[in-house]
């Protein structure tokens, strides 16, 4: 297979061109994703390619957005949606927690909602208030949606092309910090990364290290650290997704390593990390050595930005975190 | 009588457009609805009517659960349903299980429903009619939806959607229009005004006089016409989706009725309106069933014993159905686990084979 | 103080009746709050008596009712909000999440939102669908809102009086099979229990059973079953409010007893058991002998009422959780 | 010249209501504007303008974050403000800072705002300005609220609500208008219509033509005015609070305007429109500040000398607010922590002096 050297943004662009082109039921529908290409570009030309049929410059209505995108899919469309940033899925809220989520199960399978909602979340782009929360645990907290969060180009357009194909309804949440972070050679064909399968990183033996979306270079970089300094190994478990969560791997992991630090953007209380930590306390907790460490945003809203770094997990907090814990 | 329809919805907008009047006459247009049509609208709203009284009596036997009766509405429910055909998408609230019959949802179903049963939403296979929607006003946006892609695929089919007075207020009911306007779905939304949102009457609920007049801001032709008259119904309704299987867009109709009873069997209507006042009006005026049974008697096409005959056979396969609902099968700790996802996720089928073990080692559910 | 016996429902009725009388700014807003008395009647009354001014029939738009409401409380108002039923908070959750919970905190304290939203939560009351769920996790990962949960009468007589008397917006949770489920003596006139102190109904040497709301009887019972039969002590902490959360409380109890089984109706992945069990994880991981249980909501929506006795956690689940956690 | 002010609102409803023509010539009304106002509305329209120049060169170098422009909708801003009681309550949006710098907020203060500081959202003591909302059309429902505890309170204070075009497809927008038509709470509602919400014209908002007329849905008085023209603003918005005070209830204003550039500085304009002919037309017909300058020099209220004069003062104390503003201390670890709550939480204070312990062992933030 060809590859191309491209960054995430480049990997969603040329991900959703290729199945624009392949499947006519994939529509594009938010605001200013038409001509304007999206807020971050992520539709770039894709207005001007396939005209505004299939990418579709909304009303400024999240509720109207995903509740018609529900009524889409019933009737045979394949909705990608792009929600401006996440904190403006809330108008939205509703429709698909309420009824995206749960179109499946109340009707027994004969009416679904195969439709992706792609939204930019995360801090550290020095963006306005209300653009730079990552409250992921809210839809993980909903039974009948998946939670989709790449943390590469790769993972992106693979992760973003099974979304796509899948037959429930799955948030996909971009960190915006990362968009244009790296490039990295993405194939350049259309392939499925399998939702529901973490990706373990890097190997290593002392230390089981997890995170999602932007926080895994973050992790990488104190991994790095961690180990020149401390004579050990640590192992990084990139989630992919949180819902489907890929217990198996994180158990194994922690059976092996008997130490885990769990890295997240959001507020701790509440956040992800808890579920994680208590699969763990469920299922490893004799192979425990020392506490799981949560290095993790603070429970304050995320702040101006200004102070988002202060807010955000650092790698110098993620390097005294993983120290603690491997020698605890 | 060859009086254009069209006046009656310019003229309407003060008050309402009619066609049957109170005491069984037929103002203009009558000659527009086949006879054939006329005797289904009398034998769906009649069986409407017998089914609602017989789910009030077995709620209060408490053998179906928290029911929401139409009583009153049946002219909106049937009336606005027989235009359909069968490649139209039907979205009903909790209230209009009367609207889900005409179409081809059984009664058994319905009664599988209302007793909480988990197979209680499944429609017939063939028939493209999305179980009740319970957050008010969202299925408008539904509804849009459905629309807007057989629009996009040129298929001439349109989505009716059903909902309260009540629901005007939501957000969603204007991005719902809004929607509507710009992509100019075929989309027909048709309001019950039963005056009620459980206790609050419309005038608490808008300070606008009309629903029908909120087409305006969003440049969707508004109709307001009398919801207890069903050839006003049929007609209106017929027009909108003639309109819309044309391409030419959506409409917004108010369809003006009665809530008869309580808003549900957990409410109770006398503690916020005068109910006997309500009733003794309802009866001599607004009757949908009542009126058109007295069309067609002046008109010598119904007979007292044919609607006893009939009322004996609706009421029969009425029981039928509720015997066959009360002999479905409860169901089962494995379906609670099944349909969340396509794939049962690691997480899912772990607390489910947990629980099995936990009910087979003497763990009892409730 | 004279006592009388009341229902939750009554001592709510009563406590808001009480308000109105004493603070001339509590507005009382909702859908059929008026004439009506609320769907399950908490207000009752309390239209013919304050007037149409302090007890308003809303229009049904719940964005609407906590917008505006967050207005009047910016002008000097207080308002108790009842939301008709916890799931149809969504469509103001926006308003909820993006302006109550963070109007002090953007303003550096200048501009506040003291206002109270009381809504029934939970299952078991043979209900339609989505009139059964109980999503606290969301709002306790929400920066800046209170999340109170009574499970007595006496508590939310005491616990609804502080929420109207706090000065940050409180989410107050009435655990609808609760509200005629018993009755107690409760104090005749207003009082505080304060929110953030967690209530040990029960003091016990072996295990640490927490549990909020509805879900302290149903443990109370399950506890006592365990005593009898394995010859142990159990502890049971009535958060009272899962934010603020009273920390001390249970790590204390956890450090005294060495496991722990948490209790509720919310499903289980990022549900709040989750944030718990990181705190003990943090705070007293050396002092566990077993891992901590979660007996709670599967990962399914709550689903139609002739199975929502099979979605709910039940005694028996909790006895079989205590033992084995006793036992491990 | 005694023609009724009233007549003008009805004539409007098609186009709209102008007073000042492009060409600087009044077409009535003006004596109803006070000399002195016209010297302040230029005054203020001036200093905006400066302030928003200034503002984009300290983007550009990356001394302030993302900007949002105003210019073009600075007579609405300040035409908008002006009638307004220091008691009366302002809710701008991001793109408001004219609006709230003339009601009293300082340019200081605006620009700590856009330079992501903590504390640029505290707005003067003794005004009550609400910083900008950032999720759209929210506001309304905040100044429906505060109107209506002014008039629960039987004060006659109001409460003027900025918004866009595009905030009108919002549910809030409709949920907003419809409590201030039930409640008549003193709300005037101001939509600045600049034709695009950042790349989406108006035509693809809604299928309406007018945003003045959706006041109709709610039984709201709509008026639909010239947002160039300062004298239209500010006479209609002063008419609407007047009748706020008086107990009349809410108004929308639909206030036609320009963005004479991107939507933000993270926006390029012309990826999505013409901007130069957007420029062109703009020079010509659409400035606020031209149109204003042209008729006082008309009628020699103003001299080229005194504008002068004035632009450098005001650039000036633009300056010198920036350079306060940058000299303004960086928020700090512990005020990140401060006003989630009244009292700290046991966990915020917890994570705080962790986070303080890790930061004095050398950890950094950045
Ligand atoms: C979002 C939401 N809020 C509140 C409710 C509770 N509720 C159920 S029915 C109803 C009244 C609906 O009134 P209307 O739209 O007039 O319909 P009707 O019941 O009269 O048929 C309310 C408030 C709900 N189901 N969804
Ligand atoms: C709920 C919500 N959705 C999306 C956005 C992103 N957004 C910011 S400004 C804007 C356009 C607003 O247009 P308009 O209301 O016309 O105001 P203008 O920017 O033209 O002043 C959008 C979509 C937001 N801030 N809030
Ligand atoms: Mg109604
Ligand atoms: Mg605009």
């Amino acid at each position: 297979m060809t590859q191309e050297k491209k960054n995430i943004l480049e990997a969603i662009n040329e991900t959703l061109d290729q199945l624009l082109a392949k499947d006519e039921d994939i529509l594009l529908l938010g605001e200013d994703i038409g001509r304007n290409g999206g807020v971050f570009r992520a539709t770039d030309g894709l207005f001007d390619k396939y005209g505004e049929n299939r990418v579709i410059d909304t009303p400024l209505a999240e509720s109207g957005i995903i509740g018609s995108s529900i009524g889409l899919a019933l009737n045979g469309k394949k909705p990608i949606v792009e929600i401006q940033f996440l904190a403006f899925i809330y108008p939205g809220f509703e429709q698909l927690v309420s009824h995206a989520a749960r179109m499946r199960y109340r009707t027994r399978g004969q009416f679904t909602v195969p439709m992706v909602i792609r939204t930019p979340y995360g801090a550290g782009i020095r963006g306005p208030e209300l653009h730079s929360e990552s409250v992921e645990s809210f839809f993980a907290h909903t039974p009948g949606l998946k939670v989709v969060v790449p943390s590469n180009p790769r993972d992106a357009k693979g992760l973003l092309t099974a979304a796509a194909n899948d037959p429930d309804p799955v948030l996909f949440l971009e960190d915006t910090k990362m968009y244009r972070a790296f490039k990295e050679e993405v194939p350049s064909e259309l392939y499925e990364t399998p939702i529901g399968k973490a990706n373990i990183v890097k190997e290593g033996e002392d230390l089981t290290v997890i995170a999602w979306g932007g926080m895994v270079r973050e992790a990488m970089k104190a991994v790095k650290k961690v180990e020149q300094e401390n004579n050990c190994t640590c192992e990084i478990i990139d989630l992919r997704s949180i819902v489907p969560l890929d217990a198996e791997t994180v158990i194994e992991s922690v059976k092996k390593t008997g130490r885990a630090v769990i890295i997240h953007e959001a507020h701790q209380t509440a956040g992800f990390a808890g579920e994680i930590i208590s699969l763990i306390n469920e299922e490893a907790l004799i192979y425990l050595r020392s506490p799981i460490k949560r290095i993790v945003g603070f429970d304050v809203p995320v702040p101006q930005f200004l102070s988002e770094n202060d807010y955000l997990p650092t790698v110098d907090r993620m390097v005294e975190g993983m120290k603690e814990t491997v020698h605890f | 009588m060859a009086v254009d329809l069209r006046n009656f919805y310019e003229e309407a907008r003060e008050e309402y457009y009619q066609v049957l009047t109170p005491d069984g006459k037929c103002r203009h247009d009558d000659h527009r609805i086949d006879k054939q049509v006329m005797m289904d609208m009398f034998k769906y709203m009649l069986t409407c009517r017998i089914f609602d009284e017989k789910a009030l009596i077995l709620q209060r036997q408490g053998r179906i659960g928290t029911y929401a009766s139409f009583k009153g509405q049946e002219a909106c429910q049937v009336g606005g349903v027989l235009p359909l055909r069968s490649t139209d998408w039907l979205f009903p609230t909790y209230r209009d299980h009367g609207a889900m019959y005409t179409h081809g949802q059984t009664w058994k179903q319905i009664f599988l429903y209302w007793m909480g049963h988990m197979d209680g939403s499944i429609t017939p296979e063939d028939k493209k009619i999305i179980p009740p929607a319970v957050p008010i006003a969202t299925q408008l946006l539904h509804a849009v939806g459905t629309a807007w892609a057989d629009k996009l695929d040129g298929k001439d089919n349109v989505s009716l959607v059903y909902f309260g007075d009540g629901a005007t207020s939501e957000g969603d009911f204007h991005e719902a229009l809004n929607f509507a306007g710009v992509y100019q779905t075929p989309t027909v939304f048709l309001c019950q005004n039963n005056g009620y949102a459980i206790s609050v009457p419309f005038e608490k609920q808008s300070a606008s006089k009309t629903i029908a007049q909120r087409g305006k801001a969003y440049d969707i032709e508004g109709i307001r016409i009398d919801g207890n008259d069903i050839f006003a119904v049929y007609l209106t309704v017929k027009r909108a989706i003639e309109k819309a299987r044309k391409g030419e867009g959506p409409t917004l109709i108010e369809a003006v009725t009665t809530r008869f009873g309580s808003h549900t069997t957990a409410d109770d209507a006398k503690k916020y309106r005068d109910q006997q006042a309500i009733e003794k009006e309802w009866a001599k005026n607004e009757d949908p069933l009542a009126r058109l049974r007295l069309y067609l008697k002046n008109n010598d096409l119904l007979t007292d014993s044919e609607e006893k005959q009939w009322t004996e056979e609706m009421r029969k396969e009425i029981d039928e159905q509720f015997k066959e609902a009360e002999n479905y099968p409860r169901p089962t700790v494995q379906q609670m686990f099944e349909h969340v996802y396509k794939e049962k996720t690691w997480t899912i089928a772990k607390q489910e084979k947990e629980f099995l073990q936990h009910l087979g080692k003497g763990g009892r559910s409730s």
